[in-house]
């Protein structure tokens, strides 16, 4: 039979410090929650920053590990101070859509540092299991470390490789073998796990842990490499996940709550985050993971024989300067050109000739989540006139026009009556209730999903092709000649 | 078998710790609207920097030259995440504020 | 400096009793979130009930105490099934209209559980104690039972008089002299607490415990007492959290997990479900605790001027026969007159002449949340036909007639417009807003809040007088005779 | 002071086991509709009694006539609550049996 037994010296130092990991997780909890209303959100981020602080500074004063105070302490403030400040100033300067990159950045960071301490920590552990004798199989320690490592390393790499791709560096690969791959690397990720496990202590040769890490970092890349880069959003926030879970590992290793409730708690409800981004674009997890969609939707292949309509650009500005009600749905396309705040300046002259500009927005229009929100914000557009989805479509029977800019899927209508469709169910914005629908983008091409989009040939619908960028603004100079 | 037994009730609290979070962490923002969806992954993705806090104890702890500079790096990756996390969640969340005017 | 050392022996027994308890508590979490659910609650009731039952047989099993497994077992089966057999009686036999009385008997009897065995412990700890020479004043069990049976005692007291006063065994006392008795006696509890913590090991004579015990129960009968007959469903929700933390106490003091996690999260639970049941009815708990309101409400005392209209039976017989759509608002009078089944019939029989009747279920109509579901449940009026609040206000404009049976506040329009009334901001049924209104009640006397009621000066109104039961059996007489 | 940083470090994990149920208790029931308000209560009510574990673990290990007879009567009050309010919940909410089929 044997005894565990947990001996823990008293000092006030100790219990203090204790006391602030508690209040640190308490404050990420609170965080979160305020977090995920627009309301609170904004403070909720400041909530959780204030728990961050206090567990960062209560460390350096009060840790001790065997009577030993924490050490090299000019060091470790020269290092938070770097990093503040290389944060701090890559935050504040990169520009409002690249903002998904940055977070994969930091979420590989923190990937990173995780895999970093467990490497750092195993050879030490190694040592004190030789010199005690380790008796379990099971060891939580070295479990921690292994698990920590692996997670670790796999969201660096794939962080990484999630940076790449959002930021046009790294290209697809559509290649269904690499799937295979997959499952091989992660088999192997196992079995080394399992063999350090049954071997440990390991000895002097720590070339298992180093593999290991390897290992993790190739299955980063390869797990990340195949995924569509537009779906890299969900990518990130599923790594988003594993870091939490990661630094979890070290909340575990060092008996340290802080770490392990924050870790624990970014790790479920970035996994609840992640499905619930899929669900908003009607896709599930597996489905993004295993590979894009679309390539199978050959139903609708039946196009040819309708007819399209094009606008010309003093027609486009007789109907919009002659309308009293006007909603503008923009996409991915307005994105991609950089459109906004030409958009913006179309919106204010119509305003100016009293015509009611209001701007349709699609949660899953654009490449992320609030994409079109932090676009629109950009160019100064006012909250007060982004309508979401379901008001957009209240008001839509009394719209004189509706302009489309560089959006498809969100206003498709098989949305809503082709039931093989593969963004069935999906909901959408309906243009085509409206009284008229001008569309602006550069050609017959599809969008995201790679399917037709039936409102293209709707009889109320009008082409206006080109680049939304110099098509806005010929269109915006039409309307100031009139 | 006995092992895994043993494991459990060696780490039975912070295994109900780790329970209890996970359930915490799927109600707590299991009603967020979806335009919501990028900045609160920022905000997490901040939280996580946590982990720095193993970093200054590794680098606390550090004896020789290459403990120090691995650690030295871990409290810079850490410092990144935690600070950029949280600078960049507050920018895409300034973009709120208006909205509030509103209601 | 101190050491605390915590010393577990291992046996496989140890590790799979706490496994149980680890994952009662998970069952208990699932089971509380689906009980929130409309549609999961009845299985999340089971979801918990099995983690309880998975907590009481493996307690059983392998639950240790120094070495020692649980003994007198055939007294344990023995109490355990007449408890079962008692509960599930009483339970089975109930009236559907007395369920609030037995809940608070059942959390009572927690309560005196929690409370029975902190007086059991104490003593015990007391010798230990006297044995090792305890050190801190703040000792961690001494706490814990004494809260528990502090706590465990008014939650006991306090559900026997709510049951009395929901039973109409005891009536209400309005004197504002209680509220100074009351904070008295918390003081004392509070004040017999700290003494026992500062003098413990208090030795042979246990007078203080009892004296506790003999305090916390007359606290919890005058903490009860003066708060009005309507309002003990908020009490008895208040109470059951009160017997959450009883149960966690006793969690903290046996360090079981079920235990804690159970009585925390009713704890925490209760209270916020405490509050919601107050804002249900637009008022504060602390207004609910300090004393009924309305007495202040003078304002409208302008109803002199204003007169009634009464309608005859046969009038009403008819005007609801050649009606198309009736919707029938029922109110705590419905209850009282127990004419659920005659309401029922009514309906019946206007639907057999191809009037269209529904319900309009306001959220607080009646004494306690789900009154009104209930009690035409009870009366199998099918679900379909009951229409929530805001249904019911969208269909008003169309409905012929509104019969208002037995309700007063939830059908009030100063809810509405008048802003000095203590219901104002409350959601009501507009039953003005139909085409006619039928209102059923034996006088002018007012209801729970014990304000005016416009509607019955409303032009549109129409007064049928007489308790509801006999009214009502008289119009179906009419209307078959018709 | 002394007192209570020690009483703080020797029941940490059970301290922040209390804390997280504490929110896990609110977040689980926050969005409840006002018509389960009293079955939630009778449930909550129910799981309370879970108090019963205690009274079992007294009675288990009473030794006098006069633990013996505190200690049965604590078992029954307990499976009273238990049994008692889980049928009483099981039963109100029966009735909602039939909206379900009306989705
Ligand atoms: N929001 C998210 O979180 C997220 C994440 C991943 C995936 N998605 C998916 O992305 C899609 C979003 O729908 P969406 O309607 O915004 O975009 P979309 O369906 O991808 O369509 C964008 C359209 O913009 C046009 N376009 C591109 N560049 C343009 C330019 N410079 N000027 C004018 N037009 C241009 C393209 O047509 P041309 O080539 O003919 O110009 C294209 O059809 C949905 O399927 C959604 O599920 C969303
Ligand atoms: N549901 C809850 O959880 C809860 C809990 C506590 C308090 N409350 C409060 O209770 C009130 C509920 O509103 P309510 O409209 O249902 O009831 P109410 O406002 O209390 O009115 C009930 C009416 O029924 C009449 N009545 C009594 N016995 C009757 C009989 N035998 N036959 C016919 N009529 C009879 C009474 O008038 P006569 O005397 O003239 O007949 C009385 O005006 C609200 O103010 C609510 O805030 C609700």
């Amino acid at each position: 039979m044997e005894t565990i037994n947990l001996l823990i010296q008293y000092t006030p130092e100790i219990s203090i410090l204790e006391m602030s990991y508690i209040l640190a997780s308490v404050l990420f909890i609170v965080g979160l929650k305020r977090l995920s209303h627009p309301d609170t959100a904004r403070n909720g981020n400041l909530w959780a920053a204030a728990g961050m602080g206090l567990a960062i500074l209560f460390t350096i004063l009060f840790h001790k590990k065997d009577e030993e105070s924490i050490g090299n302490i000019p060091w470790i403030i020269g290092a938070l101070a770097i990093g503040t400040a290389v944060g701090w100033v890559a935050a504040r300067k990169v520009k409002m859509t690249a903002m998904p990159q940055m977070v994969s950045i930091f979420n590989g960071m923190g990937g990173a540092c995780a895999a970093l301490i467990s490497l750092m920590e195993f050879p030490k552990l190694q040592e004190s299991l030789a010199v005690s004798g380790a008796s379990s199989m099971l060891h939580g320690e070295t479990l921690a470390i292994l698990f920590g490592l692996t997670i670790g390393g796999v969201s660096f790499a794939g962080s990484m490789i999630a940076f790449g791709k959002l930021d046009e560096k790294i290209g697809d690969i559509k290649a269904s073998w690499i799937r295979y791959l997959n499952l091989f690397f992660l088999l192997m990720l196992v079995v080394l796990v399992v063999i350090i496990m049954f071997k440990h202590p390991v000895g002097g040769d720590n070339i298992l842990i180093y593999l290991l890490t390897l290992l993790a970092l190739v299955y980063g890349v390869s797990f990340v490499m195949p995924i569509g880069g537009a779906d890299m959003p969900v990518v990130i926030s599923l790594l988003n996940s594993f870091t939490g879970i990661a630094a979890a590992c070290g909340g575990f290793l060092y008996n340290n709550q802080a770490m392990l409730t924050g870790g624990i708690l970014v790790g479920s409800s970035g996994t609840l985050l992640t499905i619930l981004m899929c669900k908003a674009m009607n896709r599930s997890l597996l489905n993004v993971i295993i590979g894009a969609f679309g390539g199978d939707a050959s139903a609708n292949a039946e196009a040819g024989d309708k007819t399209v309509k094009e606008i010309t650009l003093s027609d486009a500005a007789v109907l919009l300067s002659y309308s009293q009600k006007v909603l503008i749905v923009p996409g991915y396309g307005l994105a991609v050109a950089q459109a906004q705040h030409l958009c913006h300046e179309l919106d204010v002259l119509l305003t100016s000739k009293g015509v009611e500009v209001k701007y349709g927005i699609h949660p899953v229009a654009g490449r992320m989540p609030g994409h079109m929100n932090v676009l629109l914000a950009e160019a100064d557009v006012p909250y007060e006139k982004l309508l979401e989805m379901e008001e957009a479509n209240n008001e839509m029977q009394n719209t004189d026009v509706v302009i489309v800019i560089g959006a498809n899927d969100v206003v498709n209508p098989a949305a809503e009556d082709d039931a093989s469709s593969p963004i069935y169910g999906m909901p959408v914005i309906k243009a085509w209730e409206a009284k008229n629908v001008i569309v602006m983008k550069r050609s017959m091409a599809k969008g995201y999903a790679a399917i037709e989009n039936k409102l293209f040939y709707h009889p109320k619908n009008n082409m206006l092709f080109g680049d939304a960028k110099s098509t806005l603004q010929k269109l915006v100079a039409e309307i100031k000649n009139l | 078998m006995n092992d895994v037994l043993l494991f459990f009730l060696q780490y039975r609290e912070a295994i109900f710790i780790i329970i209890l979070s996970l359930f915490l962490g799927i109600e707590v923002i299991s009603h967020v609207p979806s335009v919501l969806h990028t900045p609160l992954m920022s905000g997490a993705n901040a939280i996580h920097g946590v982990v720095i806090i193993g970093a200054i104890i590794v680098m606390g702890h550090a004896q020789d030259v290459l403990s120090m500079i691995l650690g030295f790096l871990a409290v810079i990756l850490g410092t990144l995440n935690v600070v950029g996390g949280f600078v960049v969640t507050d920018r895409m969340l300034e973009m709120f504020r208006k909205k509030k005017s509103k209601n």
